[in-house]
Order: structure tokens, then C-alpha cells, then sequence
């Protein structure tokens, strides 16, 4: 494993010249080696982040970034020594494959025959063996990402930066190059940054994930942290299926019309909202006792491994309910639902959103 | 299914139209090698016409080639760097690069007549360049300058380039290196339809040059204006001929250019 | 240890450098004659007021009606052909159909003269026209040294411009949205005007523009015919070449190119097709 | 050795021999250009500050209207005193070199059995509606020529334009076509079958072109006119020039001048056999002179009449 | 609920102009008020059949379309009145959204009065209560798609066809309005024909699903049917993920070197594929002797509700596991795993595929 740096974002933010405020100052520690995900809703800022750790951006004044605590906020990216994989790959089209691997390369006036190897060690790490000569244009969508990965290799960055390098594939597709990557990545060691949009492949590839909102960074923590413990409404809402039940709470319940769900904290009479996970809640036989809420199943979905119900209980949205595939529901059909209550979320602070 | 009464229309008026648009070339084609055009093909067919033109206005046709190469280096040492700034002056948003694209158009618009006026008035008083090809040079330079920068700008555009220089940035290019590395090889295709456009219009070019022309700079469409004036019909038409000759190769090109780059430019 | 460099701030002005030998070459051969133009225009006998000359001098005030009506009439007969068979072209395929449409936009690149001789070719005593009408009528119809000719010449080098921008805009259009409309039950003309016309507008809008202004600046055509109508640059030559009156042939051509490039800035702000494509 | 002229058209005049034969003979080449003398001028005037042309070839009008505008200079060539009185500035401001007639060239065969016109009134019969050319008199001198021709024939005079005016509005009915430029050529091919013209071009379609053309000087009168030279003030190569004016001037020169048809502005050059190609002396006693440069100062009013009154 | 026509294929191919036979002659028989998902890869015809039974192709010879028994075989599409939706919605830019829903209704000659009171009604079906102003191009994604809807639906068709209305959309959208759309249809009992190429979409929406390949229908069936029932490697493949296990067939088990599986047709020592679903392998404690595989972990992708395993058991591919979301898991560790001898396919004809 090669000596990797650790990457810092000090008061961080950037206004674009229509005034535009993509990023509101942010504070940002990557620790060498790590792999931190950039995770967010579409114009959340991931890529204008990415942006300034490459140094394609500048950040307004104030804002510094460190590689290795030194200062490199000045430093245009050519400088940088980072390997960038782009969202369309951004793969030289009049360039081989080979060429474009080792273009970085030959910027770095490498001798040739050096550049040949490396450039069939590259192909070969990333399953492209033999591919060197082919034209850009005819390769597949998944070829092309191992291209640019290959390429962004090449140069041995200190960081490696990633901007949803596997958005534009489809999804069985993306589920294998995902665990390429995955390996790859635990492999290599090096510090790297990763922009999705997609909160499955953040967890599955992420060391700690940065969750985003508007600019801001909302959370940061392991894939765990966010999806067991989420700091707030949004992070909850945005990573996995989330149930709301909106009701009265009183004498530790939250009370609405199909039940109540056990909640202790909020004044009496005062309207609150618990979140749990469709995964959370269990089917129970009716009259046994252990239902905390009764409702009438709206729709099913069968899902081939579950089959997901969505329940009206009377409290606000329907709730999402996943259960195991061989029980066979009816819409309209009545059920008992429970959720312990350590499944149980609630954010005091963010009731009124 | 049957094709309806509106594709036989639609059809006819095709076939009509590109009658309308072929049928003249051909005939005066035909007219530059027929003996006597006004008694018809039954006179016979010779190279007479062809070699009277050839004889008394090959100079024009050198001359036109010259003017148009040059014209070319010109358009293309100027114009697609000019391009690049259009593309990527503040993101390609800059108010400033659409004022200099319209500003460029007006060559196109302005009629050829004031733009040689404009020229003469300016610079008519400094002899050796009035009288030299380098007067005709500056009109045809003025007038194809967006033909180059067009295509280019537009397959700058399409091009994605933004993305590949910044891809080339982060493998460690400076900007002349992405420049003449990414850059121009990759809005080639625009560059060589450019090139055609500009070779084609530079050697059909008359308004401007009509003005702007001395007896020692005459280009071939000059001539051509000439001939129809005063020489027979035959005379014009071989003349035509032998345009047409010159003129339609690149025009060939410029189609198989056109086409591979949509292909191409997609990325 | 990394160099320290200041923020790159110059780097936003850094692309203004390569426009510079374009931009030099533009100020000094064109911009500036442009301007001594305009001096000239006002030196003549009337002054500035050679400007307003257009209007306030009948003959001048006919020709620039007459070629506006000119113009508008090929205009408007283009956009009608060209879209006919524009569409009928990008939707049918045949044999030889590139070969077709490479012939087609020959005339684009022709020069005005060639364009004037062609109509020659067609319409001229001894035209194709000519020939057939005097085969099938007894009477050879010459029109081309009349506003006929001007006319079809103008056609001439207008139609394969429209036809290939009514190919690039039909290219464009989505399919499903005329099958859109069918399944709606619209008929094939209500298909074509609610949905295909709507769509190739923008791009009729500025083709036709740029046909129009055209129109108005051909100087090789009307010159080679040589006709009986006084369009406005023949005037502007005939200023110059007859009379030697430099400053009314300035003020007239700076007043021409004045009224296309509004035409065509018109258009383009209409249309909201800044690439209003030129060629 | 270059000396520039403007408006030396080999297609006219036969100057493709006449170039050729001033390069044998004097080793300068003249360079063909084919300009008319309407441009020319105005080219001369435009270049005024630094002139591209060292002479001009035009027609007598545009000589007398270059000397006003001061665009010309003085020289008095070899031969000089040869040259009657009234075909020259008694400075040198410009002289002629030859002359031709104003009259009727008519393509034979494109009248396709209709007689040959014999006199300006046999035009306005209807049978020969769309016959007819006449090159623009508001924009082109032979135009004008052919107008103050007629006028002159019909009873006019520089003064009194209207028998030429009402002539031009009664052809009207017969849609004649009116190009703005020379149109020898159209002649040939039969677009226009009669056209108001030169009796040299009308020659030279004759027995070089070998074509059925006719010349008719017209029974009611013409005009002829003389074509001057002009040495242009401050030209690049004033002694080429000088050297290229002689020449014209010379017996070599002005025989080449008769051998093309047109009369020589120095009676003794004409040959018999080129005579033998011109019409009959008789026929050529109808064709007038007249002041020359009266007439050049009509020329603007007479084209603003003809475009408001004729067009 | 209106009267629903049956809608029937009967060899119905499709050879276009430059001669790809696009669609093999297919038989397919739809029940009034049905909504059948005609699902697939990519290219497999999925869309040519929607455009048969649209009228905006035409069968090859011999082929027949029939509503309800009657032959509309030669009717183009104007005249079959069918709504359709498609993929990339095709609203009409040049009108408003009312005028996009309105215009089936003014092609009928509907008065203006009865139009603006339908285009009321099926907005807010839609839930897009006074958009009917607005511009099409200040629509979202999911907005479009639900202006498209409404616009099919306004001029009342016999039958509705959806060719991937969503697929344009991102996957918590797409989700929320599958489920719009699921009840919506259910309500209408229109016959419905959907076309998608995601799974999970067909499966939750489809009374039936039609699984092409290659221009032929693989099998027609429930959702339940296609996910335990799959009639080909192909289907089995293509619904869900699946696991593959290639080894040696002998005394009624399958060996490979991390274990065997019991399967008892084939001939002993030849090669057997056995095929299985993630959720139905069980992680079981080693030496208990009830494991019939074992394996080492690759990579370990948390997904929230579950965690799913790549598990390197000697036979082919890595096994995928999905276990419960409370375990952890190391790459590298040893599993012993179950699969229950129901929960194993085997399709003999297509072992050599
Ligand atoms: N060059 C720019 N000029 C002006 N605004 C910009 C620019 N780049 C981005 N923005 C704006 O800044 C915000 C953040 O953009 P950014 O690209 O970082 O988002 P993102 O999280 O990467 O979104 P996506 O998932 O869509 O890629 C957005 O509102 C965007 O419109
Ligand atoms: N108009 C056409 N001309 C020629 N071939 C066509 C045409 N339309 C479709 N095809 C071909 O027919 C086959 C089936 O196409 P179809 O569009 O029905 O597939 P699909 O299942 O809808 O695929 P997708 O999921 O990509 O939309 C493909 O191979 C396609 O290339
Ligand atoms: N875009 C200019 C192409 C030249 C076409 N010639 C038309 C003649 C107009 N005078
Ligand atoms: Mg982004
Ligand atoms: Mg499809």
C-alpha cells in the first residue's frame, strides 16, 4: 500500500459569477487511504466539492485545501497530481484506448516502451486485456468506465476522484462494476473521493459518506451511522425507505387513528412524527395483543424477494411495509402491523419542517 | 399500404424542384462543348470553347486557387482560435463572444458592394497593396472567416471539450499542451469542413471581388461576368465548365465531411 | 514541496488572448472601412442627410420597394417549396437519395453570376423553358432578363439553403410526437400544423431570414441578368459606376446592410436560434 | 514593363490583338480588362490619392467629364497633330484613337423571317415585341449614345430631349430588353435579335464570329462617337503609358484598329480591304457628330428623365 | 368501470424495410381490463409489439390485430382510439399543458366549455390542480409524465398503451408514481399495455407479465409465476438476481469443490447447472452439519435493510447471499451456507446454453 495523503477543506464555499452559491463554507477531513462518498440530491453541491479538492474550482476567498496539511488551494488541477474519473468518462475520442491510458504518461515525457507496460498492466487490472488498440467509440459504456479508470491510474495520483463514473450504465451492469470498484479501490489504497446520487452504491462503496443537502453537508458517518442513526429528517428521508406516522403524542404514545406507537419525550397534546423502516415493521394476527397499529392495505407490490404493502393506518402517507415473500395479501384486505421501538426515530428540532 | 395522393404530390414537386436546381448545370455543361449551342447538339460536340477559356483566362483560375489557399491559412491561423475563445470565453456564456459571433456575420450580411466600397475608401490610397492579391485576400479573408469559425465553434461545442481538457488538466496538461493535444485534433472534422466552405466560397466570390479587382488581380468569377458579357454563349458556358470542374470535388468533400463529423461528434 | 501560485483569477481572460490576431485582422479590414464608409456616405452634397435619401428620393424609394417585395416573394416561395420538400426528402428513402441531395446544395456555393447564368440556362431565348413551351405552345417563353428571372434566380440559390435547414430541424423532430397526435385522432394535416409546423418554425424563422437578406444584398445575379428592375445594389453600382457618386453609393450601402442585419438580428431573436445557420 | 489600363477588353474593339501587337512591339504588357468606361471613371476617381490605372480607354464623354474631375493629365502623343480637332483636347487631356457608329445590329436568322428593320420607327411595329435591346441609357454609355442618337435622328437636340424620350416610351409596347451591360454576346446567341450597337461589334459578328448579323445605320440619322484615351494623373508607369498611347497612335496601331472594323481616328490607316468591310460611304453619311461634350453634360438629366418618364 | 375491449395478437411478426425481423409471428391473447407488462432486454420487441397493437406498425403478412374479436388489423393508429404514453412523453412544446390534454377533445370537435371542465377533472386525477397555464418546458420530469397520462386518457380510449413511461425518471420519483399509476389503472379497469424493461417495475404493476427475448415471447405469466416459475435460464437470469452453480451430477447431487446441492435427475458425471435465489440461502452455523456449501466472503455491500454477500463457494461465479441487516461480516471470513432443496431450479434442455 503507498503512502497515502489525507485531504482537509477548511471554510470551503463557492459562489459562482451568476452569484449562484453552490457551496456554503464547509469543513471536510479525509484521512489517508480513505474512501469517502459524496452523497446528495441532484445541485446538493457534490461536484462543485469534488471540484475544488480536483482544483477545477477555486473556493471563495477564506476557504483553503490541504492535501497532506499543505496548501494547495492555489494550485490549478494539472498541479495537483489527482486522477479524475468523469460522469461520461471524458475519454479522448482521438485517442486508442491505449493512448488515453497513457497520456498522462507521455505529458510526463515517460519513454515509450515504459508507457506500453504500464499501459498493459493497467489493462489487465482493470479486465480490458488486449483492448489497447481499439477506438474509443467501440467500446461498451462499462468499457469505457474501466478506460477512464485506467487512465486516471496511470499517473499514480495521490487522490483519486470520482464523479458517478457509474450513473450512465444500467443497473446490472453498475452492480458489477460496483464490486470491481469496491475491490479495486481496497486494493489501491489511495485517498479517494466519490460523487453518487444513489444512496445503495454510497453505502455499498463508501468508508464514511457525506450526506448533502442544499449546499451544506447535512451528515457524515459510516454507511451504519446514516442509516441507523440519521441526524435529521432529510438524511433519513434520503437514504433508504422511510415510514412517517404524524399524530398526538400523550402519556408516552403517539396516538392516530389506526393505533399508537410508543414515544415518550415530546409536551402532551403536541403533534409529533415518528420514522421507522418498512423492514422495521412485522405483520402480526390480529387480537393477539402485540399490534401497535391496525390499517387496510392500499396496494402490493410483489417484489420477487418481498412483497411491499403500502398500509393506511390514518396518519398522514400510507406506511411502507416490507414482508417476507410467501405470505399472499389482498388490496383492501385489513392487518396488524407492529414496530418495536427501538426502530423508532424522531427529531425534536425538525417537527415543524 | 398504399403511398396517398399527397407522397405522388410531394413527389412531384421534389422531382420538379431538383430539375429546377440540376437541369442548368447540366445544360451549360453541355453548352461549353457544343459547337453552336444556338443550332443545337446536332452541330457536334468539341473542346474549342474549353481551350479558348483555357487560353485566354487560365491566369484567372490560377489566380483564384492561389487567392482561395491562401485565404484559407488565413481563416484557419485566425479563425479557430478565435473559436476556441468563442467556446470557452467565461464558459462559452460570455456576452462579449456572442457580440464578436454577430459582429463576425456581417461581412455575410452586409452586401459584398459596401464591404469593397468600405475597403477601397479605406485603403485604396496605399498602391502596392490596392494592385496586389493581397487586396482580394483581405475581402475573401473578411467574408469566410465565420465559415471557418462556425463549424468549428459548433463542433466545440458539441464536443464536450470543456470535460476532456479538464480530464486532460487532471492527467497533468498545461493549457497549449490541451490546446494543440486535445483541442485541435479533436474539432478537426470541424476544421475541415470549415476548410472546404472557405476554399468554395473564396473561389465563387464576386460581389466583393468584382470591386475591389485590378486588371492584374482578375479571379476566375470576374472572368466569368466577363464572358458572359461579351463572349458567345459557348465561350461562357465552357468557362462555367471548367468552374463547375474545380468547384464541385469540393463540394463533394464538403458533404462526406458534414457527414462523418455527426457521426463522430457524438461522444 | 509544491510551488506557490496565486489564485488563477487570470485565467478567466486567458482565452480573450486567442481571439486577438481574428479580432485585429476584423477591426482593422473591416470595422474600421466600415466606419470611414459611414463618413463617406455623409460627405456628399446633402451631408448626413444622404442617409434618409432612400426614403425621400422616388427612384431610390421604388427600388428599395420593389427589391424588398422582391425578397419577400422569393422568401416566402422558398419557405413554401422547401418545406414540402424538405420533409419529403428527410422522410423518404430511395436509391441515390445522397447522391440527390449532394446536387442540391451545389448552388449554395455558386457565386451570383453563376446563379445569373444558370437562369440564362432555364429561362434565357434559347432555355430549357423557352424550348418546351415552344415545342408545346408555339411560343418560346423568355423571362429571365425580367423580374421573372431575378426571381427564379433568387429561388435558385435560396431553395437548397431552406431545404437543408427544414432537413436539419425534420431530423430533430421527435417522431412521437406526430404519433402523439395521431393517437389523439389528428388527421395528417392537422398533424402537420399542429405539430410539425410548430416545430420547424424556429427554424423556418431564421432560414428564411437569412433567404431574405440575401435576397436583398445579390449583387452577381442581377447583374449578370442585367435586368429591366432596379434592385437596390444595382443602384448602389450604378451610383458609383455612372456617376461616380461615391457618397450616395456609400450612404445606400450602409443603409442596405443596415436593414439585413436588423432583419437577420429580428429573426434571431424570434426564433431564439442564436446559430441561425449560415452558409 | 506593365502599363495598367482600365477598360482594355479584349472582347471589344479586338484590343486582344492590339495588346498582343503593343507587347511585340514595345515589350509592355497591358493587362486586358474589361471594365466600361462608366466604371473605369469612377474606379480613376476612387483611386484618385493613388492611382492603380496609368490610362484610360473610354468614350468621348467620359474623357471630357475625367478632365473636369481632374483625374487625367495632359499628352500630346506621336501624331498628335493628326487628329482633327474636334476628336481632341486641345491640352491633351485626352484624344481618340478610333471611332464607331451608332445603328442597328440585327441577328438575321433569330428574326426568323421578319425583314430586317430599315429605320428607328420600323421598331415600334408590334411584330417585333420582345425583339428588341437597347442597353439601360441611365447606366451604360452606349445606352446613352443610342438615346441621343435617336433623339438627334428625330428631330431632338441636347436641349430638347423629348422626341428621343417619347420614342423610348412608344418602344415600351414592344418589351424590349434592357440590360445594363454590354451584350455582344446575346446578340450572337439570339436573345436579342436587334440591338442598338456599334457597327464595329456588328462587323465583327459579321466576318469573325460568322454570324448572320446585319448592320443598319438607321434612314431617319445616327450618331458616331469617338473613343478617347486619357493618360491618368500620377500612374504608376507614366512612361509606359506614353510609350502604349503612341502606339495606339501608329500606323501599326491604328491599322489594327481598321482591320477590326472600327475607323481609325487617322482616315490614312484605313486599308482597302478593310474598308470593303464597312457599309457603303453613302450609308455612312447619315451618321453625325456632334458637341461632345454638351452631350456628356446632359447625360445625368437625361437619365433622370428616362427613369421617371420612360421606366 | 367502462366496458374493456380484449385485445389479441394473432402470428403476428414484423420484418422491417431493411430487413431485421424484428418480431417473430407471436400469439398473445389480453383480457378486457387487464394490464399486462410486456417486459425484456433491450431490442427484444418489446416496443415493436406495443406499435402493432397501437396501429403505428403494421404486421407481416398473415398476421392479425383484433379488439374484441373484431379485425383492426389494416386500421391505422388515428382510428383504433388507443391512449398512449410515451417514453420521452411527447408533449406538444408548442402548447400548455391544458392544450396538450385538451387536444384529443378539440380533434373531436369537443366545445371549449366541456374541454376546460375535462382538462380540470384530469388534472387533479393526476394531482396537477392548476398547471393547465402552464408552459411544457417548466415541467419536471414526473410532471410530464403525468400530463402525458392525462393527455391519453382524455379522449376516453379503449385501450392504454405505456411504452416505459418512467424510465426517464429517477428511482425514488419513478417509485412514487409507479404506485400513482398502479392505482390509477386498477380504478380505470382499462386494458392496459406496459411497456418497461425493469423487472421490478412489471412485476408490481402487471396482472400479467410477457417476457421477450429476441423477439419472441419466453413466457406469459403472473409476476408469481415468472419469479418461482421461470420456464427458461433466460427468464430465471433476467427476473431477479440470480445464482448459478455449475458442478458434477452424482448420486443425486450436484458436487463442486465448496460443497454440493441435491439435484437427482441428471445422469451421473455429467456437468449440471443448479440455479437459486439470494434471499433463499440461508447462513448457517458451520459443523452443524445441516450447511451444503461453503465459501469465502470477496466483498460485503451494505444496502440498509440487508446486507448481501459475494461468497466464493468453488462453482463458477461468486454466490450472492442476502442476509439480515444485524450481522456483520468481514471480507475474507469463512460461511457455510443452506440452500432448502425447493428453492433450487434446473432447466435440463438449456444446460449446454
Ligand atoms: N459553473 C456554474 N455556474 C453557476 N452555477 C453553477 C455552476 N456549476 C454548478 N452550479 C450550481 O451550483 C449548484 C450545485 O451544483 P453541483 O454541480 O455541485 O451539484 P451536484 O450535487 O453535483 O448535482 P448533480 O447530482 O445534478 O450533478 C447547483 O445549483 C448548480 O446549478
Ligand atoms: N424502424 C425500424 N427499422 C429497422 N429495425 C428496427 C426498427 N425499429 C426497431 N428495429 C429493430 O427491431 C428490434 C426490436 O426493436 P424494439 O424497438 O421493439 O425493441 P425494444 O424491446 O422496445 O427495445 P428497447 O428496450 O431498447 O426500447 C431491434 O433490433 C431494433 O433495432
Ligand atoms: N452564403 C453565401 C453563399 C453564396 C451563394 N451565392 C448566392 C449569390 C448571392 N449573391
Ligand atoms: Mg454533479
Ligand atoms: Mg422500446
Amino acid at each position: 500500500m503507498k503512502n497515502a495523503v489525507s485531504i482537509q477543506l477548511i471554510q470551503c464555499g463557492k459562489t459562482f459569477a451568476n452569484g449562484a452559491q453552490a457551496l456554503q463554507p464547509i469543513e471536510l477531513a479525509i484521512r489517508p487511504g480513505e474512501t469517502v462518498v459524496l452523497l446528495g440530491p441532484s445541485g446538493c453541491g457534490k461536484t462543485t466539492t469534488l471540484r475544488l479538492i480536483a482544483g477545477l474550482e477555486f473556493p471563495d476567498a477564506g476557504g483553503q485545501v490541504l492535501f497532506d496539511g499543505e496548501d494547495v488551494t492555489g494550485l490549478p488541477i494539472e498541479k495537483r497530481g489527482v486522477g479524475m474519473v468523469f460522469q461520461n468518462y471524458a475519454l479522448f475520442p482521438n485517442m486508442t484506448v491505449g493512448e488515453n491510458i497513457a497520456y498522462g504518461l507521455k505529458i510526463r515525457k515517460i519513454p515509450a516502451a515504459q508507457r506500453l507496460k504500464k499501459i498493459d498492466a493497467l489493462l489487465e487490472m482493470v479486465h480490458l486485456q488486449g483492448l489497447g488498440q481499439r477506438r474509443i467509440d467501440q467500446l461498451s459504456g462499462g468499457q469505457k468506465q474501466r478506460v477512464a479508470l485506467a487512465r486516471a491510474l496511470a499517473v499514480e495520483p495521490r487522490v483519486l476522484l470520482l464523479d458517478e463514473p457509474l450513473t450512465a450504465l444500467d443497473a446490472k451492469l453498475r452492480e458489477t462494476l460496483r464490486a470491481d470498484l469496491n475491490q479495486l479501490l481496497r486494493t489501491l489504497g489511495i485517498t479517494t473521493i466519490y460523487v453518487t446520487h444513489d444512496q445503495s452504491e454510497a453505502m455499498a462503496l463508501g468508508d464514511r459518506v457525506v450526506v448533502m443537502e442544499r449546499g451544506k453537508i447535512a451528515q457524515i458517518g459510516t454507511p451504519q451511522d446514516i442509516y441507523y442513526r440519521p441526524v435529521s429528517h432529510f438524511v433519513a428521508d434520503f437514504i433508504g425507505t422511510m415510514n412517517r406516522v404524524t399524530g398526538v403524542a400523550g402519556g408516552g404514545q403517539v396516538r392516530f387513528s389506526g393505533g399508537q406507537l410508543p414515544y415518550a419525550v415530546s409536551a402532551a397534546g403536541s403533534q409529533a412524527t415518528l420514522m421507522f423502516r418498512p423492514e422495521d415493521v412485522e405483520v402480526v394476527a390480529d387480537g393477539m395483543g402485540t399490534a401497535n397499529m391496525h390499517g387496510e392495505i392500499l396496494s402490493t407490490f410483489f417484489l420477487g424477494d418481498r412483497t411491499r404493502l403500502h398500509v393506511n393506518v390514518g396518519a398522514g402517507q400510507a406506511v411502507v411495509v416490507d414482508t417476507g415473500r410467501s405470505a399472499s395479501w389482498q388490496v383492501g384486505q385489513r392487518i396488524a402491523l407492529r414496530v418495536p421501538e427501538h426502530a423508532l426515530l424522531h427529531f425534536q428540532d425538525e417537527v415543524a419542517a | 399500404m398504399h403511398k396517398s395522393f399527397r407522397f405522388y404530390v410531394q413527389l412531384g414537386l421534389t422531382l420538379l424542384v431538383c430539375a429546377f436546381l440540376i437541369i442548368p448545370i447540366i445544360l451549360s455543361m453541355l453548352a461549353g462543348i457544343t459547337d453552336n449551342f444556338f443550332i443545337g447538339w446536332s452541330s457536334g460536340f468539341t473542346t474549342r470553347w474549353i481551350v479558348q477559356v483555357w487560353d485566354t483566362y487560365q491566369v484567372t483560375i490560377w489566380r483564384s486557387i492561389a487567392i482561395a489557399l491562401a485565404c484559407l491559412v488565413v481563416t484557419t491561423l485566425v479563425g479557430v482560435p478565435l473559436a476556441y475563445m468563442l467556446a470557452r470565453h467565461k464558459g462559452g456564456n460570455s456576452r462579449l463572444a456572442r457580440a464578436i459571433e454577430e459582429l463576425l456575420m456581417m461581412p455575410v450580411a452586409v452586401p459584398g458592394l459596401a464591404t469593397a466600397l468600405a475597403l477601397i475608401m479605406a485603403y485604396g490610397q496605399y498602391r502596392e497593396f490596392r494592385s496586389s492579391l493581397l487586396f482580394i485576400l483581405v475581402g475573401h479573408v473578411m467574408f469566410t472567416l465565420p465559415f471557418m469559425v462556425r463549424p468549428v465553434l459548433a463542433v466545440m461545442q458539441s464536443a464536450q471539450l470543456p470535460v476532456l481538457e479538464e480530464a486532460a488538466a487532471s492527467l497533468g496538461a498545461g493549457p497549449l499542451q490541451r490546446f494543440f493535444g486535445i483541442v485541435i485534433p479533436n474539432v478537426f472534422s470541424g476544421i475541415l469542413a470549415g476548410a472546404l466552405m472557405v476554399v468554395t466560397l473564396s473561389i465563387g466570390e464576386f460581389n466583393i471581388t468584382w470591386m475591389l479587382h485590378t486588371p492584374l488581380t482578375m479571379t476566375l468569377p470576374v472572368g466569368l461576368a466577363d464572358s458572359y458579357a461579351s463572349m458567345r454563349l459557348e465561350v461562357g458556358s465552357a468557362y462555367t465548365l471548367i468552374f463547375f470542374l474545380m468547384i464541385i470535388p469540393l463540394l463533394i468533400a464538403m458533404q462526406w465531411v458534414t457527414h462523418t463529423t455527426r457521426s463522430r461528434v457524438r461522444l | 514541496m509544491l510551488p506557490k501560485l496565486p489564485k488563477p483569477r487570470s485565467q478567466r481572460q486567458r482565452y480573450l488572448w486567442f481571439a486577438l490576431p481574428g479580432m485585429t485582422l476584423f477591426l482593422a479590414f473591416w470595422l474600421l472601412p466600415m466606419l470611414r464608409l459611414l463618413a463617406v456616405g455623409a460627405s456628399g452634397p446633402t451631408g448626413a442627410a444622404a442617409y434618409l435619401a432612400v426614403v425621400t428620393n422616388h427612384r431610390y424609394l421604388m427600388s428599395l420597394i420593389a427589391t424588398l417585395l422582391l425578397s419577400a416573394l422569393v422568401t416566402l416561395t422558398t419557405l413554401l417549396i422547401s418545406v414540402l420538400v424538405g420533409l419529403f426528402l428527410q422522410r423518404n428513402r430511395f436509391a441515390g437519395k445522397s447522391l440527390l441531395l449532394a446536387m442540391l446544395t451545389f448552388p449554395l456555393a455558386f457565386p451570383g453570376v453563376v446563379v445569373g447564368f444558370m437562369v440564362i440556362m432555364l429561362a434565357g431565348r434559347q432555355g430549357l423553358i423557352g424550348g418546351v413551351s415552344n415545342w408545346l405552345f408555339g411560343d418560346a417563353w423568355v423571362f429571365a432578363y425580367s423580374l421573372g428571372g431575378l426571381f427564379l434566380g433568387y429561388l435558385y440559390f435560396s431553395i437548397p439553403r431552406v431545404i437543408l435547414t427544414v432537413m436539419a430541424a425534420a431530423e430533430k423532430l421527435d417522431p412521437a410526437l406526430e404519433e402523439a397526435a395521431r393517437s389523439l385522432g389528428a388527421n395528417p394535416l392537422q398533424v402537420f400544423s399542429n405539430v410539425v409546423l410548430p416545430a420547424l418554425t424556429p427554424a423556418l424563422i431564421s432560414s428564411g431570414a437569412i433567404c431574405f437578406a440575401t435576397s436583398v444584398g445579390a449583387f452577381g445575379t442581377a447583374f449578370t441578368l442585367a435586368t429591366n428592375i432596379d434592385v437596390l445594389p444595382m443602384v448602389i453600382y450604378n451610383e458609383f459606376t455612372s456617376y461616380a457618386n461615391f457618397a450616395m453609393a456609400a450612404a445606400l450601402s450602409i443603409v442596405l446592410g443596415a436593414m439585413t442585419w436588423l432583419v437577420l438580428a429580428l429573426a434571431r431573436s424570434w426564433s431564439g436560434n442564436t446559430a441561425a445557420a449560415a452558409a | 514593363q506593365n502599363a495598367i489600363c482600365y477598360n482594355c477588353p479584349p472582347e471589344w474593339a479586338d484590343w486582344a490583338t492590339q495588346i498582343k501587337a503593343i507587347k511585340d512591339k514595345t515589350g509592355i504588357t497591358v493587362p486586358p480588362d474589361n471594365k466600361n468606361s462608366g466604371q473605369s471613371l469612377s474606379q480613376i476617381i476612387a483611386e484618385k490619392a493613388s492611382p492603380v490605372a496609368d490610362f484610360t480607354y473610354v468614350g468621348v464623354t467620359f474623357g471630357i467629364e475625367a478632365k473636369k474631375r481632374e483625374v487625367t493629365t495632359p499628352y500630346k502623343p506621336v501624331g498628335w497633330n493628326e487628329i482633327p480637332n474636334e476628336l481632341k483636347d486641345p491640352d491633351g487631356y485626352w484624344f481618340t484613337i478610333h471611332s464607331g457608329t451608332m445603328g442597328l445590329m440585327v441577328n438575321v436568322d433569330a428574326l426568323k423571317g421578319k425583314p430586317v428593320p430599315r429605320s428607328w420607327q420600323d421598331l415600334l411595329k408590334p411584330e417585333y415585341k420582345g425583339l428588341i435591346g437597347y442597353l439601360d441609357p441611365a447606366s451604360a454609355f452606349v445606352g446613352y449614345v443610342g438615346a441621343v442618337a435617336i433623339n438627334q435622328a428625330l428631330g431632338g437636340t441636347l436641349e430638347n430631349f423629348n422626341p428621343g424620350i417619347n420614342f423610348l416610351k412608344a418602344l415600351q409596347k414592344n418589351q424590349p430588353i434592357v440590360p445594363k451591360q454590354t451584350s455582344y454576346a446575346r446578340l450572337l446567341s439570339g436573345e436579342i435579335p436587334i440591338l442598338f450597337g456599334y457597327d464595329f461589334d456588328a462587323y465583327r459578328a459579321k466576318y469573325k464570329d460568322k454570324a448572320n448579323v446585319a448592320f443598319v445605320i438607321p434612314s431617319e440619322g445616327t450618331l458616331s462617337v469617338p473613343y478617347v484615351v486619357s493618360l491618368v494623373k500620377n500612374g504608376p508607369n507614366p512612361a509606359n503609358a506614353k510609350k502604349v498611347l503612341d502606339f495606339l497612335l501608329s500606323n501599326e496601331g491604328q491599322a489594327i484598329w481598321a482591320n477590326a472594323y472600327l475607323r481609325p481616328v487617322r482616315a490614312s490607316a484605313m486599308s482597302k480591304e478593310a474598308q470593303a468591310h464597312f457599309l457603303p460611304a453613302a450609308e455612312y453619311a447619315r451618321a453625325k457628330s456632334i458637341d461632345y461634350s454638351k452631350m456628356a453634360e446632359g447625360q445625368r438629366a437625361f437619365s433622370e428623365r428616362y427613369q421617371a418618364e420612360v421606366r
